[in-house]
Protein backbone atom coordinates (compact mmCIF):
# COMPACT_ATOMS: atom_id res chain seq x y z
CA UNK A 1 0.00 0.00 0.00
CA UNK A 2 1.58 3.31 -1.21
CA UNK A 3 1.20 6.36 0.68
CA UNK A 4 -0.03 8.15 -2.53
CA UNK A 5 -3.20 5.65 -3.51
CA UNK A 6 -3.65 8.30 -7.39
CA UNK A 7 -0.16 7.38 -8.09
CA UNK A 8 1.26 3.31 -8.86
CA UNK A 9 4.80 2.46 -10.23
CA UNK A 10 4.50 -0.98 -11.05
CA UNK A 11 6.70 -3.38 -12.86
CA UNK A 12 3.51 -5.24 -14.45
CA UNK A 13 1.10 -4.05 -17.64
CA UNK A 14 -2.00 -1.79 -16.62
CA UNK A 15 -5.30 -1.84 -18.53
CA UNK A 16 -7.11 0.85 -19.06
CA UNK A 17 -10.75 0.36 -18.84
CA UNK A 18 -9.77 -0.58 -15.36
CA UNK A 19 -8.13 2.39 -14.46
CA UNK A 20 -10.75 4.66 -15.63
CA UNK A 21 -13.13 2.96 -13.72
CA UNK A 22 -11.31 3.55 -10.85
CA UNK A 23 -10.63 7.19 -11.78
CA UNK A 24 -14.46 7.83 -11.81
CA UNK A 25 -15.31 5.33 -8.59
CA UNK A 26 -17.28 7.88 -6.28
CA UNK A 27 -16.83 10.64 -8.48
CA UNK A 28 -20.92 11.24 -10.15
CA UNK A 29 -19.83 14.72 -10.97
CA UNK A 30 -17.94 13.89 -14.24
CA UNK A 31 -18.17 15.14 -17.93
CA UNK A 32 -14.86 14.35 -19.17
CA UNK A 33 -12.54 11.46 -18.82
CA UNK A 34 -8.66 11.79 -20.57
CA UNK A 35 -6.33 9.22 -20.90
CA UNK A 36 -2.77 9.13 -21.89
CA UNK A 37 -0.35 6.26 -22.59
CA UNK A 38 2.42 6.34 -23.55
CA UNK A 39 4.22 3.15 -25.22
CA UNK A 40 7.72 2.21 -26.54
CA UNK A 41 8.49 3.25 -30.07
CA UNK A 42 10.47 0.36 -31.85
CA UNK A 43 12.74 2.87 -33.42
CA UNK A 44 14.69 6.15 -31.36
CA UNK A 45 17.34 7.94 -32.65
CA UNK A 46 17.28 5.86 -36.11
CA UNK A 47 17.97 2.82 -34.54
CA UNK A 48 15.67 -0.33 -33.90
CA UNK A 49 14.78 -0.73 -30.27
CA UNK A 50 14.40 -4.17 -28.61
CA UNK A 51 14.31 -3.35 -25.16
CA UNK A 52 13.51 -0.73 -23.18
CA UNK A 53 14.51 -0.82 -19.43
CA UNK A 54 13.22 1.60 -17.15
CA UNK A 55 14.94 2.81 -13.90
CA UNK A 56 13.66 5.27 -10.73
CA UNK A 57 14.43 6.40 -7.45
CA UNK A 58 11.95 5.16 -5.29
CA UNK A 59 10.35 7.70 -2.44
CA UNK A 60 11.61 10.34 -4.89
CA UNK A 61 9.39 9.26 -7.63
CA UNK A 62 6.05 9.12 -6.00
CA UNK A 63 6.60 12.58 -4.16
CA UNK A 64 7.32 14.48 -7.23
CA UNK A 65 4.57 12.55 -9.28
CA UNK A 66 2.25 13.78 -6.03
CA UNK A 67 3.35 16.92 -6.61
CA UNK A 68 2.90 17.55 -9.98
CA UNK A 69 -0.27 15.98 -9.95
CA UNK A 70 -2.09 17.96 -7.15
CA UNK A 71 -0.88 21.32 -9.12
CA UNK A 72 -2.94 20.17 -11.84
CA UNK A 73 -5.76 19.58 -9.39
CA UNK A 74 -4.82 23.56 -8.22
CA UNK A 75 -4.52 24.85 -11.78
CA UNK A 76 -8.00 23.04 -13.35
CA UNK A 77 -10.26 22.05 -10.85
CA UNK A 78 -9.75 18.35 -11.54
CA UNK A 79 -12.54 16.17 -10.04
CA UNK A 80 -9.99 13.14 -10.05
CA UNK A 81 -6.49 11.26 -11.39
CA UNK A 82 -4.39 9.03 -11.30
CA UNK A 83 -0.68 8.16 -12.88
CA UNK A 84 1.00 4.77 -13.27
CA UNK A 85 4.13 4.26 -14.56
CA UNK A 86 5.94 1.06 -15.63
CA UNK A 87 9.39 0.12 -14.53
CA UNK A 88 11.62 -2.84 -15.68
CA UNK A 89 11.98 -3.90 -18.97
CA UNK A 90 9.64 -3.47 -21.77
CA UNK A 91 9.51 -4.03 -25.64
CA UNK A 92 8.12 -2.04 -28.38
CA UNK A 93 4.33 -1.57 -28.44
CA UNK A 94 4.13 -1.92 -24.27
CA UNK A 95 2.65 0.56 -22.40
CA UNK A 96 5.18 2.50 -19.62
CA UNK A 97 2.91 5.06 -18.26
CA UNK A 98 -1.22 6.27 -18.20
CA UNK A 99 -2.07 9.29 -17.16
CA UNK A 100 -5.64 9.62 -16.39
CA UNK A 101 -7.79 12.48 -15.27
CA UNK A 102 -11.27 13.53 -14.88
CA UNK A 103 -13.17 16.66 -15.11
CA UNK A 104 -16.62 18.46 -15.23
CA UNK A 105 -15.33 19.55 -18.70
CA UNK A 106 -13.35 18.55 -21.91
CA UNK A 107 -11.13 21.28 -21.78
CA UNK A 108 -10.09 21.42 -18.36
CA UNK A 109 -9.65 17.50 -18.27
CA UNK A 110 -7.05 18.19 -22.10
CA UNK A 111 -4.97 20.68 -20.91
CA UNK A 112 -4.65 18.75 -17.21
CA UNK A 113 -3.62 15.22 -18.34
CA UNK A 114 -1.34 17.40 -21.03
CA UNK A 115 0.35 19.41 -18.50
CA UNK A 116 1.41 16.03 -15.92
CA UNK A 117 2.85 14.35 -18.91
CA UNK A 118 4.85 17.90 -19.70
CA UNK A 119 5.80 17.52 -16.00
CA UNK A 120 6.21 14.10 -15.24
CA UNK A 121 8.80 14.08 -18.40
CA UNK A 122 11.56 16.40 -16.75
CA UNK A 123 11.11 16.33 -13.13
CA UNK A 124 9.98 12.55 -12.24
CA UNK A 125 13.31 10.65 -11.68
CA UNK A 126 12.98 7.99 -14.47
CA UNK A 127 15.81 6.88 -16.84
CA UNK A 128 15.17 4.98 -20.01
CA UNK A 129 17.99 2.62 -21.41
CA UNK A 130 17.65 0.92 -24.71
CA UNK A 131 19.26 -2.41 -26.15
CA UNK A 132 19.30 -2.62 -29.71
CA UNK A 133 19.24 -5.88 -31.85
CA UNK A 134 23.33 -6.33 -31.55
CA UNK A 135 22.76 -6.86 -27.80
CA UNK A 136 24.53 -3.11 -27.00
CA UNK A 137 22.96 -0.58 -24.60
CA UNK A 138 22.57 2.86 -24.22
CA UNK A 139 20.87 5.66 -21.96
CA UNK A 140 18.57 7.44 -23.10
CA UNK A 141 19.56 11.37 -23.76
CA UNK A 142 17.26 13.62 -22.40
CA UNK A 143 15.65 16.14 -25.07
CA UNK A 144 15.45 19.74 -25.19
CA UNK A 145 12.01 19.47 -26.76
CA UNK A 146 10.56 18.25 -23.36
CA UNK A 147 12.03 21.01 -20.95
CA UNK A 148 10.61 23.49 -23.87
CA UNK A 149 7.11 21.40 -23.27
CA UNK A 150 7.38 22.42 -19.97
CA UNK A 151 8.51 25.49 -19.97
CA UNK A 152 5.16 26.56 -21.45
CA UNK A 153 3.04 25.73 -18.87
CA UNK A 154 5.07 28.46 -16.74
CA UNK A 155 2.52 30.92 -15.44
CA UNK B 1 25.58 9.42 8.63
CA UNK B 2 24.59 10.68 4.90
CA UNK B 3 22.83 7.88 2.98
CA UNK B 4 24.27 8.71 -0.82
CA UNK B 5 22.96 7.52 -3.99
CA UNK B 6 23.62 7.28 -7.60
CA UNK B 7 21.49 6.30 -10.64
CA UNK B 8 21.48 5.34 -14.04
CA UNK B 9 24.60 6.12 -15.64
CA UNK B 10 25.92 7.55 -12.76
CA UNK B 11 25.62 4.08 -10.60
CA UNK B 12 27.47 2.44 -14.01
CA UNK B 13 29.89 5.29 -14.31
CA UNK B 14 31.07 5.12 -10.49
CA UNK B 15 30.14 1.63 -10.05
CA UNK B 16 27.85 2.02 -7.14
CA UNK B 17 24.02 2.65 -6.48
CA UNK B 18 24.62 3.70 -3.16
CA UNK B 19 26.73 3.97 0.22
CA UNK B 20 26.91 5.50 3.75
CA UNK B 21 28.88 8.31 3.98
CA UNK B 22 30.44 10.02 7.37
CA UNK B 23 28.41 13.60 7.77
CA UNK B 24 31.11 15.97 8.08
CA UNK B 25 30.32 17.95 4.80
CA UNK B 26 27.98 21.32 5.09
CA UNK B 27 26.71 21.63 1.79
CA UNK B 28 26.42 19.46 -0.88
CA UNK B 29 29.15 21.28 -2.58
CA UNK B 30 31.43 19.88 -0.21
CA UNK B 31 30.11 16.11 -0.27
CA UNK B 32 30.77 16.48 -4.26
CA UNK B 33 34.20 18.13 -3.87
CA UNK B 34 35.03 15.13 -1.86
CA UNK B 35 34.08 12.83 -3.88
CA UNK B 36 35.62 14.11 -6.63
CA UNK B 37 39.12 13.41 -4.86
CA UNK B 38 38.56 9.54 -5.66
CA UNK B 39 39.59 9.63 -8.92
CA UNK B 40 39.05 11.05 -12.91
CA UNK B 41 35.29 9.07 -13.27
CA UNK B 42 34.12 10.86 -10.03
CA UNK B 43 35.65 14.26 -10.82
CA UNK B 44 33.96 14.06 -14.56
CA UNK B 45 30.46 12.88 -13.40
CA UNK B 46 29.95 14.81 -10.35
CA UNK B 47 32.34 18.64 -10.83
CA UNK B 48 32.44 18.52 -14.61
CA UNK B 49 29.51 17.23 -15.81
CA UNK B 50 26.92 20.04 -16.73
CA UNK B 51 24.16 17.52 -16.30
CA UNK B 52 24.60 16.92 -12.88
CA UNK B 53 21.42 16.12 -11.22
CA UNK B 54 20.50 16.47 -7.14
CA UNK B 55 17.94 15.65 -4.67
CA UNK B 56 18.18 16.05 -1.27
CA UNK B 57 15.62 14.11 0.69
CA UNK B 58 13.90 13.36 -2.50
CA UNK B 59 13.63 16.92 -3.29
CA UNK B 60 15.29 18.99 -6.20
CA UNK B 61 18.46 20.81 -4.88
CA UNK B 62 21.79 22.24 -6.23
CA UNK B 63 25.67 22.38 -4.50
CA UNK B 64 24.42 25.10 -2.19
CA UNK B 65 21.82 23.29 -0.28
CA UNK B 66 22.76 22.19 3.19
CA UNK B 67 23.16 18.25 4.40
CA UNK B 68 23.21 16.84 7.80
CA UNK B 69 23.28 13.47 9.23
CA UNK B 70 20.16 11.38 8.14
CA UNK B 71 20.27 12.95 5.04
CA UNK B 72 19.66 11.14 1.90
CA UNK B 73 21.66 12.65 -1.18
CA UNK B 74 21.19 11.39 -4.66
CA UNK B 75 23.18 12.15 -7.44
CA UNK B 76 21.59 11.57 -11.32
CA UNK B 77 21.46 12.61 -15.20
CA UNK B 78 18.53 14.22 -16.83
CA UNK B 79 15.32 12.18 -16.10
CA UNK B 80 13.92 10.41 -18.92
CA UNK B 81 10.86 9.02 -18.10
CA UNK B 82 6.88 8.63 -19.86
CA UNK C 1 -20.27 -2.63 -41.96
CA UNK C 2 -19.99 0.93 -42.37
CA UNK C 3 -18.09 2.76 -45.09
CA UNK C 4 -15.77 4.28 -42.17
CA UNK C 5 -14.15 2.05 -40.39
CA UNK C 6 -13.05 4.53 -37.82
CA UNK C 7 -16.39 6.16 -36.96
CA UNK C 8 -18.97 3.99 -34.99
CA UNK C 9 -22.74 5.10 -34.10
CA UNK C 10 -23.92 2.06 -31.90
CA UNK C 11 -26.18 2.30 -29.32
CA UNK C 12 -23.91 -0.43 -27.39
CA UNK C 13 -21.58 0.74 -24.64
CA UNK C 14 -18.03 0.52 -25.77
CA UNK C 15 -14.51 -0.92 -23.87
CA UNK C 16 -11.72 1.57 -24.01
CA UNK C 17 -9.11 -1.11 -23.17
CA UNK C 18 -10.60 -2.59 -26.33
CA UNK C 19 -11.02 0.20 -28.50
CA UNK C 20 -7.19 1.52 -27.52
CA UNK C 21 -6.04 -1.70 -28.99
CA UNK C 22 -8.24 -1.51 -32.02
CA UNK C 23 -6.37 1.94 -32.50
CA UNK C 24 -2.70 0.49 -32.49
CA UNK C 25 -3.21 -2.50 -34.24
CA UNK C 26 -1.20 -2.62 -36.88
CA UNK C 27 0.69 0.46 -35.88
CA UNK C 28 3.75 -0.03 -34.72
CA UNK C 29 5.37 3.69 -34.87
CA UNK C 30 3.20 5.20 -32.23
CA UNK C 31 4.39 6.75 -28.81
CA UNK C 32 1.48 8.23 -27.64
CA UNK C 33 -2.20 7.40 -27.21
CA UNK C 34 -4.44 9.85 -25.76
CA UNK C 35 -8.46 8.84 -25.38
CA UNK C 36 -11.56 11.15 -24.71
CA UNK C 37 -14.59 9.86 -23.09
CA UNK C 38 -17.59 12.05 -22.62
CA UNK C 39 -19.99 10.48 -19.99
CA UNK C 40 -23.35 11.70 -18.56
CA UNK C 41 -23.40 14.22 -15.99
CA UNK C 42 -25.98 13.41 -13.60
CA UNK C 43 -26.45 17.83 -12.82
CA UNK C 44 -27.30 19.96 -16.14
CA UNK C 45 -27.92 23.16 -15.90
CA UNK C 46 -28.73 23.21 -12.42
CA UNK C 47 -31.30 20.16 -12.55
CA UNK C 48 -30.96 16.74 -11.92
CA UNK C 49 -30.54 14.15 -15.13
CA UNK C 50 -32.62 10.73 -15.05
CA UNK C 51 -32.18 9.60 -18.54
CA UNK C 52 -29.96 11.44 -21.89
CA UNK C 53 -31.21 10.68 -25.29
CA UNK C 54 -29.15 10.99 -28.12
CA UNK C 55 -30.66 11.52 -31.74
CA UNK C 56 -28.39 11.74 -34.59
CA UNK C 57 -29.09 12.22 -38.44
CA UNK C 58 -28.07 8.61 -39.95
CA UNK C 59 -25.14 9.17 -42.84
CA UNK C 60 -24.47 13.20 -42.32
CA UNK C 61 -23.17 11.92 -38.84
CA UNK C 62 -20.74 9.45 -40.16
CA UNK C 63 -19.79 12.01 -42.65
CA UNK C 64 -19.20 15.35 -40.63
CA UNK C 65 -16.88 12.46 -38.44
CA UNK C 66 -15.08 11.80 -40.85
CA UNK C 67 -14.38 14.87 -42.21
CA UNK C 68 -13.70 16.25 -38.81
CA UNK C 69 -11.11 13.00 -38.45
CA UNK C 70 -9.12 13.61 -41.56
CA UNK C 71 -8.53 17.14 -41.07
CA UNK C 72 -7.05 16.07 -37.78
CA UNK C 73 -4.26 13.64 -39.33
CA UNK C 74 -3.67 16.45 -41.76
CA UNK C 75 -2.65 19.13 -39.31
CA UNK C 76 -1.15 16.65 -37.00
CA UNK C 77 0.65 13.63 -39.03
CA UNK C 78 -1.47 10.95 -36.67
CA UNK C 79 -0.91 7.59 -37.31
CA UNK C 80 -4.46 6.40 -36.59
CA UNK C 81 -7.71 7.52 -35.03
CA UNK C 82 -11.44 6.39 -33.97
CA UNK C 83 -14.17 8.09 -33.21
CA UNK C 84 -17.40 6.30 -31.15
CA UNK C 85 -20.69 7.78 -30.77
CA UNK C 86 -23.71 6.67 -28.95
CA UNK C 87 -27.30 7.24 -29.66
CA UNK C 88 -30.40 6.23 -27.90
CA UNK C 89 -30.97 6.04 -24.20
CA UNK C 90 -28.06 6.94 -21.70
CA UNK C 91 -28.25 7.36 -17.73
CA UNK C 92 -25.77 8.98 -15.68
CA UNK C 93 -22.28 8.01 -15.75
CA UNK C 94 -23.18 5.87 -19.07
CA UNK C 95 -20.15 6.45 -21.05
CA UNK C 96 -21.26 8.61 -24.68
CA UNK C 97 -18.11 9.15 -27.04
CA UNK C 98 -14.84 8.16 -27.17
CA UNK C 99 -12.42 9.79 -28.97
CA UNK C 100 -8.65 8.18 -29.52
CA UNK C 101 -5.78 9.25 -31.39
CA UNK C 102 -2.29 7.47 -31.76
CA UNK C 103 0.54 9.46 -32.81
CA UNK C 104 4.50 8.84 -32.62
CA UNK C 105 4.68 12.00 -30.41
CA UNK C 106 2.72 12.92 -27.53
CA UNK C 107 1.86 16.95 -28.12
CA UNK C 108 0.04 15.85 -31.73
CA UNK C 109 -2.13 13.18 -29.93
CA UNK C 110 -2.90 15.63 -27.24
CA UNK C 111 -3.79 18.81 -29.91
CA UNK C 112 -5.60 16.15 -32.16
CA UNK C 113 -8.01 14.18 -29.78
CA UNK C 114 -8.96 18.02 -28.33
CA UNK C 115 -9.45 19.41 -31.78
CA UNK C 116 -11.75 16.41 -32.90
CA UNK C 117 -13.67 16.80 -29.86
CA UNK C 118 -14.60 20.44 -30.20
CA UNK C 119 -15.11 19.96 -33.98
CA UNK C 120 -17.16 17.49 -33.39
CA UNK C 121 -19.00 19.24 -30.65
CA UNK C 122 -20.34 21.88 -32.90
CA UNK C 123 -20.65 19.99 -36.78
CA UNK C 124 -22.25 16.47 -36.04
CA UNK C 125 -25.43 16.48 -36.09
CA UNK C 126 -26.26 14.58 -32.67
CA UNK C 127 -28.82 16.17 -30.33
CA UNK C 128 -29.63 15.34 -26.68
CA UNK C 129 -32.61 15.27 -25.08
CA UNK C 130 -33.06 14.97 -21.24
CA UNK C 131 -35.60 13.65 -18.97
CA UNK C 132 -35.48 15.42 -15.78
CA UNK C 133 -36.68 13.01 -11.90
CA UNK C 134 -40.74 14.97 -12.54
CA UNK C 135 -40.67 12.98 -15.97
CA UNK C 136 -40.33 15.97 -17.95
CA UNK C 137 -38.81 16.07 -20.83
CA UNK C 138 -36.29 19.15 -22.30
CA UNK C 139 -33.27 19.49 -25.83
CA UNK C 140 -30.24 20.76 -24.36
CA UNK C 141 -29.63 24.34 -25.91
CA UNK C 142 -26.04 24.83 -27.66
CA UNK C 143 -23.58 26.04 -26.04
CA UNK C 144 -22.24 29.35 -26.71
CA UNK C 145 -18.74 28.14 -25.44
CA UNK C 146 -18.42 25.15 -27.72
CA UNK C 147 -18.80 27.38 -30.57
CA UNK C 148 -15.77 29.48 -29.26
CA UNK C 149 -14.04 26.38 -28.15
CA UNK C 150 -14.46 25.28 -32.14
CA UNK C 151 -13.13 28.73 -33.26
CA UNK C 152 -9.80 28.80 -31.46
CA UNK C 153 -9.05 26.33 -33.85
CA UNK C 154 -9.36 28.36 -37.28
CA UNK C 155 -6.08 28.74 -38.75
CA UNK D 1 -38.84 14.32 -55.77
CA UNK D 2 -37.21 15.89 -52.95
CA UNK D 3 -36.48 13.66 -49.52
CA UNK D 4 -36.98 16.26 -46.74
CA UNK D 5 -35.79 15.43 -43.21
CA UNK D 6 -36.63 17.29 -39.21
CA UNK D 7 -34.45 16.85 -36.28
CA UNK D 8 -34.70 16.85 -32.69
CA UNK D 9 -36.93 19.64 -31.37
CA UNK D 10 -38.01 20.55 -35.08
CA UNK D 11 -39.54 16.85 -35.46
CA UNK D 12 -41.37 16.88 -32.33
CA UNK D 13 -42.85 20.99 -33.23
CA UNK D 14 -43.25 19.87 -36.67
CA UNK D 15 -44.63 16.48 -36.05
CA UNK D 16 -43.19 14.56 -39.00
CA UNK D 17 -39.70 13.26 -39.29
CA UNK D 18 -39.54 12.99 -43.24
CA UNK D 19 -41.44 13.05 -46.34
CA UNK D 20 -41.49 13.43 -49.71
CA UNK D 21 -41.95 16.55 -52.07
CA UNK D 22 -42.46 17.60 -55.51
CA UNK D 23 -39.10 18.81 -56.70
CA UNK D 24 -40.29 22.16 -57.99
CA UNK D 25 -38.13 24.10 -55.63
CA UNK D 26 -34.70 25.63 -57.31
CA UNK D 27 -33.52 26.84 -53.79
CA UNK D 28 -33.63 26.01 -50.17
CA UNK D 29 -34.64 28.92 -49.92
CA UNK D 30 -37.61 28.58 -52.40
CA UNK D 31 -38.69 25.39 -50.48
CA UNK D 32 -38.61 26.95 -46.63
CA UNK D 33 -41.13 29.79 -48.22
CA UNK D 34 -43.53 27.01 -49.73
CA UNK D 35 -43.54 24.93 -46.68
CA UNK D 36 -43.84 27.88 -43.83
CA UNK D 37 -47.05 28.62 -45.80
CA UNK D 38 -48.14 25.34 -43.73
CA UNK D 39 -49.02 27.19 -41.06
CA UNK D 40 -47.83 29.37 -37.58
CA UNK D 41 -45.33 26.96 -36.12
CA UNK D 42 -43.55 26.11 -40.05
CA UNK D 43 -43.14 30.25 -39.83
CA UNK D 44 -41.96 29.56 -36.50
CA UNK D 45 -39.65 27.19 -36.69
CA UNK D 46 -38.36 27.75 -40.51
CA UNK D 47 -38.39 31.38 -41.23
CA UNK D 48 -37.93 33.32 -37.94
CA UNK D 49 -35.57 30.86 -35.89
CA UNK D 50 -32.12 32.04 -36.45
CA UNK D 51 -30.60 28.91 -35.14
CA UNK D 52 -31.99 26.82 -37.97
CA UNK D 53 -29.45 24.50 -39.71
CA UNK D 54 -29.88 23.22 -43.06
CA UNK D 55 -27.69 20.41 -44.93
CA UNK D 56 -28.26 19.24 -48.38
CA UNK D 57 -27.25 15.63 -49.23
CA UNK D 58 -25.42 15.63 -46.36
CA UNK D 59 -23.48 18.99 -46.19
CA UNK D 60 -24.00 22.14 -44.56
CA UNK D 61 -25.82 24.31 -46.60
CA UNK D 62 -27.98 27.73 -46.62
CA UNK D 63 -30.57 29.42 -47.82
CA UNK D 64 -28.92 30.08 -50.87
CA UNK D 65 -28.20 26.47 -52.21
CA UNK D 66 -29.48 25.15 -55.13
CA UNK D 67 -31.89 21.39 -55.39
CA UNK D 68 -32.51 19.90 -57.61
CA UNK D 69 -34.90 16.05 -57.76
CA UNK D 70 -33.53 13.21 -55.79
CA UNK D 71 -31.98 15.51 -53.18
CA UNK D 72 -32.21 15.04 -49.45
CA UNK D 73 -32.62 17.88 -47.73
CA UNK D 74 -32.43 18.69 -43.52
CA UNK D 75 -34.13 20.80 -40.99
CA UNK D 76 -32.59 20.66 -37.53
CA UNK D 77 -31.54 23.04 -34.65
CA UNK D 78 -27.96 23.46 -33.36
CA UNK D 79 -26.29 20.24 -32.42
CA UNK D 80 -25.37 19.13 -29.27
CA UNK D 81 -23.61 15.70 -29.04
CA UNK D 82 -20.30 14.62 -27.38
Amino acid sequence: MTAFPHIQIQEEDFDLTTEAARLREGHKDIGAVVTFVGTVRDINEGDEVSILELEHYPGMTEKALEKIRLEAHDRWHLESSRIIHRVGKMYPCDQIVMVAVASRHRENAFYAAHFIMDYLKTNAPFWKKETLPDGSERWVDARISDKEAEQRWAS
Amino acid sequence: MLNVLYFASFREILGKGNEQLPAQFNTVGCLLNALADRGESWQQALLENQNLQIAVNHDVANRQTEIKAGDEIAFFPPVTGG
